[in-house]
């Protein structure tokens, strides 16, 4: 079984992150307000597929109605969401994009539920459990994130929705090894099969689709 | 108002336990002070995993009678009991946390042991 | 069922326990070095079992020999010694005082093994587990002491040997309520109703023999 | 010399796992700095009470190739290996400490994880 690292944000992230995984993603940040210029992106992710092979966009937006259009955009990359928003939230899982990356991310709850959830497994979006948050939060904000992160996987084991494990990192030093990843899983309830597959079959199965 | 998730099912919601305590101290306390310490104590005790396992949540704290409330997980009771039984000051001052008696429902915890305190 | 504190070691600390416990014996520590003047002792005993009814003494010293001498002086009074000396702990059990106060006491180890464990049971001489020790530590004192703690729970309980938990207070800020008092048992291994045991079906054996 | 307790029996001893680390850090990092930085990594996240459930313990570090062996109970090598994983920076300078294996023995762990590394 392969191990994939599905979102790193930086370049000398990437460089370290390939030492230790059989494929990364690298992950371009779309902060949104507006359409975007579709012609520029689309050269940019041209040109960031050449450096990188895999490439996924993250979304970053408090306006539904991008997200839409972006995905209907086709632009030969994974198109990810960057939770946090609740509306952001489900409207990511309502138009299926790839993967809504930590639900619970600046919150005060964990911004998912069991309806999002049914509606994520409908989809067939995946839900990334990040550990950057967790290495930039004191030690209250981590004991609080790491509760959500419980609940968010309890739904998502509950509801077979799929899911993954990543650093999202965006330093080099953010970058962690497969099984150190996996101890983030274990932590918030997974079995240790459970964690390797959201290491493994779980993001080979979301590339594949998109490759 | 901002949107937030729904009720979870049964089956998927939290079982919590409601825990009533009393602080002897040095001086009167107050509601952030307590509520800092009861954090500060599970953070140091049970670290941040452990406390993310026994949510620990202030409830309320009657300064006059300088009794509370908090709640935690079903199955981490007596991991916060332990960790408040450590605690050995509050805010500068000496101070103990007893636990008076533990329930599954506010109002049950009030009847049972609160009650002589005069909540 | 009573609950019982079976180590206090200052008057204000009585007072407290006093109102949380059903019973609560109040222990004179005896610093040794030589033979003490048994007559004085005689007679501070008398006054303090006036004043507190049930009284113990601690052992405190490097000297085995002293223990053996006091116990054979007959003192109508709990004869306690305090571990930490492995010699001492051994002696302690040998001669069968009745309790051995936290033999892992300022240790760099838990200064109990299954070879004491087993004169323990035989000689029917409590170990007693105090939480003093752990309030006064810092964060990496303490889960030492407590390492050392469940390591010596795991030999009391299977050699069966006797056993309570006791705040060993030296002031009024080191008293805990029985309950609480329970939780450090659970924290170490116990189940609850062995930490019960502890705070009461142990304690008045070992009060009733005495007294 | 002081006496010790005397080894145990073996269905009394304690079960441990060891562990084969590297740290990769903006400098080279010493010994000692490597022991406390594992220690306040696990108090900080497992707290007092999950440390001294998983008796982390320093076992060595090879200051040339930067990797080292750690001890653990059995039970929490996972828990251990995410305490490391939480870890941002020792001694003030940023680092991570990346897992290479476990093993049972230090013997194998060497053999397995460690020979790459020159040990």
């Amino acid at each position: 079984m392969k191990f994939i690292e599905m979102d790193i944000r930086d370049e000398k992230a990437y460089e370290l992150a390939e030492e230790w995984y059989d494929e990364v993603v690298f992950t371009k940040k779309l902060p949104l307000n507006g359409s975007p210029d579709y012609e520029k992106l689309k050269e940019e992710i041209r040109e960031l597929k050449k450096k990188y092979g895999k490439v996924a966009l993250l979304v970053i937006t408090n306006k539904p109605s991008l997200i839409r259009e972006l995905k209907n955009r086709n632009l030969r990359a994974l198109i990810y969401v960057q939770g946090g928003n609740m509306k952001v939230n489900r409207f990511a899982l309502e138009i299926g994009v790839d993967a809504l990356i930590s639900p619970e991310f600046g919150r005060k709850d964990n911004g998912f539920d069991h309806v999002l959830a049914k509606i994520a497994a409908k989809n067939d979006v995946a839900i990334g459990f990040s550990i950057s948050q967790l290495l930039k939060a004191n030690p209250y904000g981590r004991a609080n994130i790491l509760k959500f992160m419980m609940k968010n996987w309890q739904l998502v084991e509950k509801y077979k929705v799929p899911r993954f494990i990543t650093s999202s990192a965006e330093s080099k030093w953010e970058v962690r090894a497969p099984r150190d990843l996996m101890s983030l899983g274990v932590a918030i309830g997974m079995e240790i099969s459970q964690a390797k597959a959201s290491v493994g079959f779980y993001p080979e199965k979301i590339v594949k689709r998109a490759y | 108002m901002k949107e937030r998730p729904k009720t979870l099912p049964p089956t998927l919601r939290d079982k919590h336990r409601y825990i009533a305590f009393q602080v002897i101290g040095e001086r009167n306390f107050k509601k952030d002070e307590i509520k800092k310490a009861i954090w500060d104590a599970a953070l140091r005790v049970l670290g941040e995993l452990g406390t993310s396992r026994a949510k620990p949540w202030f409830i309320k704290f009657n300064e006059r009678t300088q009794t509370g409330i908090l709640r935690c997980d079903r199955k981490h009771v007596e991991e916060v009991r332990f960790a408040l039984a450590m605690l050995t000051e509050i805010n500068g001052s000496k101070a103990i946390i007893r636990t008076l008696g533990v329930s599954g429902t506010i109002k049950r915890l009030r009847l049972k042991f609160l009650k002589e305190f005069g909540w």
